[in-house]
């Protein structure tokens, strides 16, 4: 064999790699970067803060993530954040546990609704998550009479600012969905039958898989997870904004998942990969703060981050 | 078609395309190893090999598709390193790939002329001088429908003969078919090699696959083996015993082959009386008109038509994947649900669709996870998937149906087409299901591999399945069935049974029936 | 299911194809109706203004749609156009078109080699650059802290203010640039290659279509005429605006697909994407001649209307299946 | 309907503080007048009048804005129907064809709160063209009074920055580190703002700007980038927020990392809201600069007076009123 295609398998499987943990060593390698040139970065206190920053985004992303798996999108999280933030008020008087139920359940009906129009009506997701990205904010505005509401029950608050073992409670609730997710996407015939459906649906259709079940049941599970992030995210803020909650949330949640490899094109769901992509705009949004760029930099840095990290854990086509 | 080359003049002759010394790797498999090949000019060409012996990849390293990991091509002597199919497509190489690719939306006459639209004085796409020359091409092949319709709209055969006419309507010095005819039926077979007999006399080189043994016999003058992505033999094709040719391919020795005859089905079956699936007056929206069908356990029915007669689209109806207006489907003895494909599949229902690409495999799963999908609830107690038991049954059925891959860890779109039908097949025996309806089960399969599943079918139905066999392979149908219909404008024309059934028979029954009307 | 007789059909089948143009002229003549104001000249004249920089826009969006593409830049890009002519238009009326012409174009440029390219998606590539827009935008602003007004002698303004036969400048230059889209769509190979583009790649690829190139020209006049509309955005506010663009992309795309463009590509018209930006500046001068509505009903009524406008589309297209 | 609230969070009712006044008497000459416009004399009470607003009402600002304008509108008998609004939804353009459609729904007086100081020109030429007199308020436009528009009623944001930046010496007493959250990028509050408190604290040696992030005048974003800041600045003593939605969610921050807001880190803002002057009685923020947004009766008293022919200033400044550690608790009912 002449040396050229000895090189070549090297090279493809260094880049290979790089599809596959590139985003860890993103994440590893700005850590690094951080504590060498950033003060204060080692610091309990430090870390703790950017994991309960970026467990919303970290929840909303791993429903999204479900969502991409299924060769869709869901615009519509950043507004069911904002419906959830707006019920909570309504319903805080019964009990934090029922506010967040309802919250959530608010959740699991746009996600319905999202899902029925994409999987029974054919409309394309990204229209159809639109329309409600558009107008669910404005339900929500409405529900609220548009105002910000203070907070006062202290079991609710607790989800925001408490503590279990140390844990912020917001760090271990991502933490759980997302081994729930990665269990769900691994271990059970809902998350092979959705991989499937997103990598050739008309073949799962004949394939006998129930594919607008699968279908509205990732737009549901998306929309639960994003109102759960809604009602922590109201919690930690201590009041309920539903003008400003999940602005660009939407935007957010899809570069984490993107940059944690999983493709917009389905078929292929990297749980473990999105959780890494939050963390890893997380860090790259607090070095920006913490080296006090300017906002026009840091919107450009970003950019190049982004398209750098999507160009390393991009799908390669074998030529 | 007789082999015209002069051995005398061919040695003079530069060839046209040449590659020398070719290798090309894909993650788990060498698909091309050292392969030196020659086409030379006027020549029909036949390239030949098992399922994944590397044709079709040697046809994308030739025109630009992939780029060898070594080796070089050669283009009428001087060294070329085509980066993009567009540039083969300009030096005059013109190539009609193994899966149908055109533009599904598109009209009919957009694809043929895709990228050299007919143009104005002004440099704008003359539509009317488009249509107008889609038109008079298409009806050269048979094919008399609207060419603004799109493309989607006609059946994958007719498709294919779009393919075609495009392909051989750019002034190519080669051409270059991967499987043409795979799609093809007899009638329209017989217009591609009118067309092939066309180009030989205008001195165009020509490069052709095919699993079908009787057609390279026809149509090439000269043969090259391919066998795990080496060359095993090349020279002319006419001095080769068939058997031979066999052996070549498989890497068996001759005495190992036995010849059967054409197909490998056995003889007739025992069948029950009591059909296991009986439709009604199925009445389709497109075309079907009032189709009734029985099938029984143990019986292999066989559905004959031309293309776009209705088949598909029969097949389709049966497992609910196509909204119907009327009928009734009743499988042992309950009536299915209409439209919806898992309660057919529930029912034991199976249907391995006809174009493998879009209805059929899903290409980012590997191997184990294409196999076990259809039954993958029955796999996984509570919802929860169980690696072990998916892996036996991976594991038997990779075994029976020998699919060659890596491992079951592999990309199925890494496998090569005949692999990919046999995961197929093995998804929808691992449902174990009571009634198989193959709808072009040896599309595209190479010999070996299609014994293998002829004989497979044959066995099937001893075990009491009840199998409806769609194929344009008369011999095949002739040989497999129990019992034929002949389909016709998408109603049943006729139905043959047990001496009745030869080829003269089935082809004069497709005859009438598209003539009647 | 009942059974379409051919004239019901052919009647669906418009409708399909034409429905958000049908919606158009039903609420174009129940507003003339219902509102007294609806159809004055001077009502209308400002329709047609005011939908011409999203037209623009638009435009561009509906070729990289069907192409089977998204450009989520422009909203950015617009944004930075206009700041770039307000700049340049103090060197003079050529470099105030041509520095954001060049710029924004480049911008689609890179997007559409990134794209083409390296084989990322379209969705992240230009999110990536709405960001970089925006950012370079605050970065020549002095962090959004200077805004470059036009002088108002300046022959520049006359893109955005003046009016040739009554009608606003940008009208007819939207106009031009529709009818010459529709063109190079609808009768050149370029638009040919588009569509095969967003209908089957893979197939376009192997039929030897250019496709790299396709797709960078596209993403080059995506991003170039987003440039257009934010210079004549600039010119019409006699300033380069910084705080312009914010969700455009949005509006951009939801006309086109309202428009009947189809979102996985490989089908769609220009003049779709026109009623389609018809039909929202309509939508929001209703809610303007109501005139009683709650500010936050209003966001709710957008977004319920571009749900049922989809909503029939699909339902109609699936009734001509 | 079947909700049920917090009991402790009521909503409160808006616009039941102060209505904005002019800070300084018009000078009696050079002002604008119905004579020098050549405007038909047109009187607010009886006319159409046409209310432009720029933002959602989803914000305490903006709700009392409206509030305000709708409240002095039925003050003086204005029937419903001859008060036209629109909501620009923050699209400037949409708030260009917002005006464009008053005018052409017949308005004959207008009050424009604008999106933007730059690019509101071609709906103030369409109302010139009619000869519609223009009052701005909240923001200014850089446009020429009199000519473009009548006049602009509303703070001075330069000078808010710099009465915050007086009052932030005054509550650290000249010494410290102080952060800034600085409002949305590319706007001119922020500009303003920023600018005002910069050059004022300029003045207070002691004082010196460690960190200046955006926070998008977004009580959430103010929040997180407060954490980022406690962190990577621990020695932080001051916080200069510029709106008090950032500045609550930097108490908020300061909170949860275990420091006193108002007392470790003093914490100054601009706007005064409720929630906002409510915690400077509590003790856990230190200053709120008013930013006063019930223009209702300024903006028609002005209205009126160009109707009888007096002259009207240029611009009319509003005093903004202030809110330290003396006067919260007694003036909380004043915040919006
Ligand atoms: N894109 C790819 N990635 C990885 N492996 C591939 C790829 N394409 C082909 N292969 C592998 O290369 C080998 C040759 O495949 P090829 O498609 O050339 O076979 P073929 O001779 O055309 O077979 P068939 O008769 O079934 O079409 C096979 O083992 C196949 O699995
Ligand atoms: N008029 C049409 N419009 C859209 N799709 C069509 C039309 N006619 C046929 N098709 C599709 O083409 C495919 C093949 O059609 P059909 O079942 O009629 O053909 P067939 O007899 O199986 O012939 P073959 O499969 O050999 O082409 C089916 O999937 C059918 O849905
Ligand atoms: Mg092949
Ligand atoms: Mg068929």
């Amino acid at each position: 064999m002449t040396s050229a295609t000895l090189a070549a398998p090297t090279r493809a499987r260094t880049a290979a790699w790089l599809q596959n943990y590139g985003v860890y060593v993103a994440v590893v390698a700005l850590v690094v970067f951080n504590v060498v040139f950033t003060e204060n970065f080692v610091s309990a206190a430090n870390f703790r803060t950017q994991l309960v920053q970026a467990a919303p985004v970290c929840i909303v992303a791993l429903g999204m993530a479900l969502v991409i798996g299924t060769e869709g999108i869901d615009l519509s999280v950043g507004s069911v954040m904002s419906i959830a933030a707006a019920l909570i008020p309504l319903y805080l008087g019964a009990g934090p546990l029922v506010a967040v139920l309802v919250a959530v359940v608010a959740g699991i009906v746009s996600g319905l609704f999202s899902g029925v129009l994409v999987a029974y009506l054919g409309i394309q997701p990204i229209i159809a998550t639109l329309a409600l990205l558009v107008g669910g904010r404005g339900l929500a505005l409405v529900v609220a009479h548009g105002q910000l509401v203070q907070l006062h029950n202290r079991d609710f608050l607790a989800l925001g600012t408490g503590d279990v073992l140390g844990i912020p409670v917001m760090v271990l609730v991502a933490a759980v969905v997302a081994v729930l997710a990665g269990l769900l996407v691994q271990r059970t015939t809902f998350g092979r039958q959705l991989v499937a459906v997103g990598g050739n649906r008309a073949a799962s259709t004949l394939a006998g898989l129930p594919v607008r079940r699968v279908l509205v049941g990732v737009y549901v599970i998306s929309g639960a997870l994003a109102a759960l992030a809604g009602v922590l995210s109201t919690a930690r803020l201590g009041a309920s904004d539903p003008n400003d909650l999940g602005l660009l949330m939407e935007l957010s949640a899809i570069t984490a998942v993107v940059v944690g490899g999983t493709p917009l094109t389905g078929g292929r769901v990297r749980v473990l990969g999105t959780v890494f992509g939050a963390l890893l705009m997380q860090l790259v949004h607090a070095t920006l703060i913490k080296h006090n760029l300017p906002d026009s930099t840091a919107q450009m840095v970003q950019a190049a981050i982004i398209v750098v990290a999507v160009y390393v854990a991009r799908e390669r086509s074998s030529r | 078609m007789t082999a015209v080359t002069d051995p005398g003049t061919s040695r003079t002759t530069a060839p046209v395309l040449e590659v020398t010394g070719v290798s090309k790797r894909f993650p788990g498999t060498l698909a091309l190893d050292d392969v030196s090949f020659a086409l030379r000019p006027g020549e029909v060409h036949a390239l030949v090999g098992e399922n994944g012996a590397g044709k079709s990849t040697l046809i994308k390293v030739l025109t630009g598709v992939y780029q060898p990991d070594s080796g070089e091509v050669r283009h009428l002597g001087h060294t070329v390193a085509f980066r993009r199919p567009a540039e083969a497509q300009q030096a005059g190489i013109s190539t009609i790939y193994q899966e149908v690719n055109l533009v599904p939306l598109m009209s009919i006459a957009g694809n043929v002329f895709l990228g050299r639209e007919p143009r104005t004085r002004a440099g704008l796409v003359d539509w009317r001088r488009m249509n107008a020359e889609a038109r008079a091409l298409l009806a050269d092949y048979g094919i008399t429908d609207d060419v603004r319709r799109p493309l989607h709209t006609l059946g994958v055969g007719a498709q294919q003969m779009v393919a075609l006419a495009r392909a051989v309507s750019t002034d190519a010095k080669v051409v270059i078919m991967d499987e043409p005819t795979s799609s093809l039926e007899p009638r329209e077979v017989e217009k591609l090699f009118e067309v092939l007999a066309r180009l030989h006399a205008q001195g165009i080189a020509i490069l052709y696959v095919s699993h079908r043994m009787d057609e390279l016999y026809r149509v090439c003058d000269r043969v090259t083996v391919l066998r795990d992505g080496r060359v095993v033999h090349s020279g002319p094709l006419a001095e080769l015993p068939r058997l031979e040719l066999v052996s070549l391919m498989l890497g068996r020795e001759i005495g190992k082959i036995r010849e059967e005859g054409v197909t490998a089905f056995g003889e007739e079956h025992e069948v029950e009386r009591e059909p296991v699936l009986r439709a009604e007056k199925l009445r389709g929206v497109r075309k079907l008109r009032d189709v009734s069908l029985t099938i029984r356990p143990g019986e292999v029915l066989g559905l004959a038509g031309l293309l776009g007669s209705g088949r598909s689209e029969t097949a389709r109806a049966l497992v609910g994947a196509f909204p119907l207006d009327g009928g009734t489907v009743v499988v042992a003895g309950k009536p299915l649900k209409r439209g919806r494909v898992p309660a057919a599949m529930r029912a034991g229902v199976a249907l391995l669709a006809e174009d493998r690409k879009t209805d059929g495999i899903i290409p980012n799963l590997s191997v184990r996870e294409n196999i076990a999908l259809a039954a993958l609830p029955r796999l996984s107690p509570f919802g929860l998937v169980s690696k072990s038991k998916q892996d036996r049954i991976v594991r038997v059925f990779m075994e029976r149906l020998r699919i060659k891959a890596s491992s079951p860890d592999q990309k199925v779109a890494e496998l090569s087409g005949g692999n990919q039908q046999k995961v197929l097949l093995a998804r929808w025996l691992a449902t174990g299901p009571r009634v198989l309806l193959l709808d072009e089960p040896t599309r595209g399969i190479d010999v070996g591999a299609k014994a293998e599943v002829q004989a497979l079918i044959d066995e099937l139905a001893r075990e009491g399945l009840g199998v409806l066999l769609i194929s344009s392979e008369l011999e095949e149908l002739v040989d497999g069935a129990d019992r034929v219909l002949v389909l016709s404008d998408g109603a049943v024309a006729e139905e043959l049974t047990g001496q009745d059934i030869t080829e003269e028979k089935v082809l004069a029954a497709i005859a009438r029936g598209g003539h009647d009307d | 299911m009942i059974a379409l007789s051919p004239r019901n059909a052919a009647f669906a089948g418009v409708l399909q194809r034409q429905g958000a143009a049908v919606v158009l002229v039903l609420g174009v003549v129940i507003s003339w109706f219902a509102f007294p104001r609806f159809g004055s000249a001077d009502n209308l004249r400002d329709l047609a203004l005011q939908s011409s920089f999203l037209a623009v826009i638009a435009l561009g969006m509906t070729f990289v749609i069907i192409s089977g593409g998204i450009d989520l830049s422009v909203g950015s890009v617009y944004a930075l156009g206009g700041v770039l002519a307000a700049y340049g238009s103090r060197y003079g009326l050529v470099v105030a078109i041509l520095l954001p012409l060049v710029v924004c174009s480049l911008i689609g440029f890179v997007n559409g080699v990134l794209i083409a390219r390296t084989g990322m998606a379209p969705f992240i590539v230009t999110l990536a650059s709405l960001l970089f827009a925006r950012g370079l935008l605050l970065a020549i602003t002095n962090e959004g802290a200077t805004t470059y007004k036009v002088d108002a002698g300046s022959p520049f303004l006359a893109l955005g203010q003046g009016e040739i036969l009554g009608v606003g400048t940008p009208v007819w230059i939207a106009l031009v640039l529709f009818a010459l889209g529709g063109v190079l769509l609808r009768r050149t190979r370029f638009g040919q290659a588009v569509f095969a583009l967003g209908g089957a790649e893979q197939s376009a690829v192997l039929m030897g279509l250019p496709v790299a190139r396709t797709k960078i020209t596209l993403y080059t006049l995506s991003g170039g005429l987003a440039g257009v509309a934010g210079l004549l955005t600039a010119a019409y506010l006699q300033s380069g605006v910084t705080v312009l663009g914010v969700g455009t992309e949005l509006d951009a795309i939801s006309v086109v697909v309202i428009g009947g463009t189809l979102l996985t590509g490989g089908a769609g018209t220009i003049v779709g994407t026109l009623v389609g930006v018809l039909l929202r500046t309509l939508i929001q001068n209703v809610i303007n001649q109501v005139g009683t509505l709650d500010s936050n009903y209003q966001t709710m009524v957008s977004g319920a209307f571009l749900l049922v406008v989809v909503v029939i589309q699909r339902l109609l297209a699936r009734r001509r299946s | 309907a079947c909700t049920s609230r917090e009991e402790t969070a009521a909503p409160q009712a808006a616009g039941s503080g102060p209505a904005a006044s002019a800070a300084s008497a018009a000078p009696a000459s050079g002002g604008c007048t119905l004579a020098q416009t050549g405007y038909p004399k047109v009187d607010p009470k009886t006319a159409v009048i046409g209310f432009s607003q720029s933002e959602k009402e989803a914000n305490p600002f903006r709700t009392a804005e409206t509030q305000s304008i709708r409240d002095e509108a039925a003050k003086l008998g204005i029937p419903g129907d001859h008060l036209l609004t629109t909501n620009a939804q923050s699209d400037l353009n949409k708030q260009i064809s917002d005006i464009k459609s008053l005018l052409d729904r017949g308005a004959q007086l207008l009050i424009v709160a604008p999106l933007n100081s730059d690019g509101l020109q071609p709906a103030l030429d369409a109302a010139k063209a009619k000869k519609v007199p223009v009052v701005t308020i909240d923001r200014k436009v850089t446009s020429q009074p009199c000519t473009d528009y009548l006049t602009f009623i509303g703070s001075d944001f330069v000078q808010q920055g710099k009465r915050a930046a007086q009052e932030m010496a005054r509550v650290t007493g000249g010494s410290g580190k102080v952060a800034i959250l600085l409002g949305s990028s590319g706007n001119n509050v922020t500009t303003d703002r920023t600018q005002g408190f910069k050059d004022e604290l300029a003045k207070t040696p002691g004082l010196s700007v460690v960190a200046e992030q955006t926070g998008d005048f977004d009580r959430s974003k103010g929040q997180s980038v407060m954490e980022q800041l406690i962190q990577s600045h621990p020695d932080l003593t001051a916080v200069y927020a510029e709106n008090d939605e950032m500045g609550i969610g930097a108490v908020n921050a300061l909170r949860t990392a275990g420091k006193n807001p108002g007392k470790d880190v003093k914490v100054v803002s601009v706007d005064g809201t409720r929630n906002a002057v409510q915690l400077i009685a509590d003790g856990s923020y230190n200053a709120v600069i008013e930013s006063n947004p019930r223009f209702g009766p300024l903006a028609f008293q002005t209205l009126q007076q160009f109707a009888d022919g007096q002259p009207i200033p240029s611009s009319i400044v509003i005093s903004d009123d202030s809110y330290d550690e003396t006067n919260a608790a007694q003036k909380v009912g004043n915040s919006y």
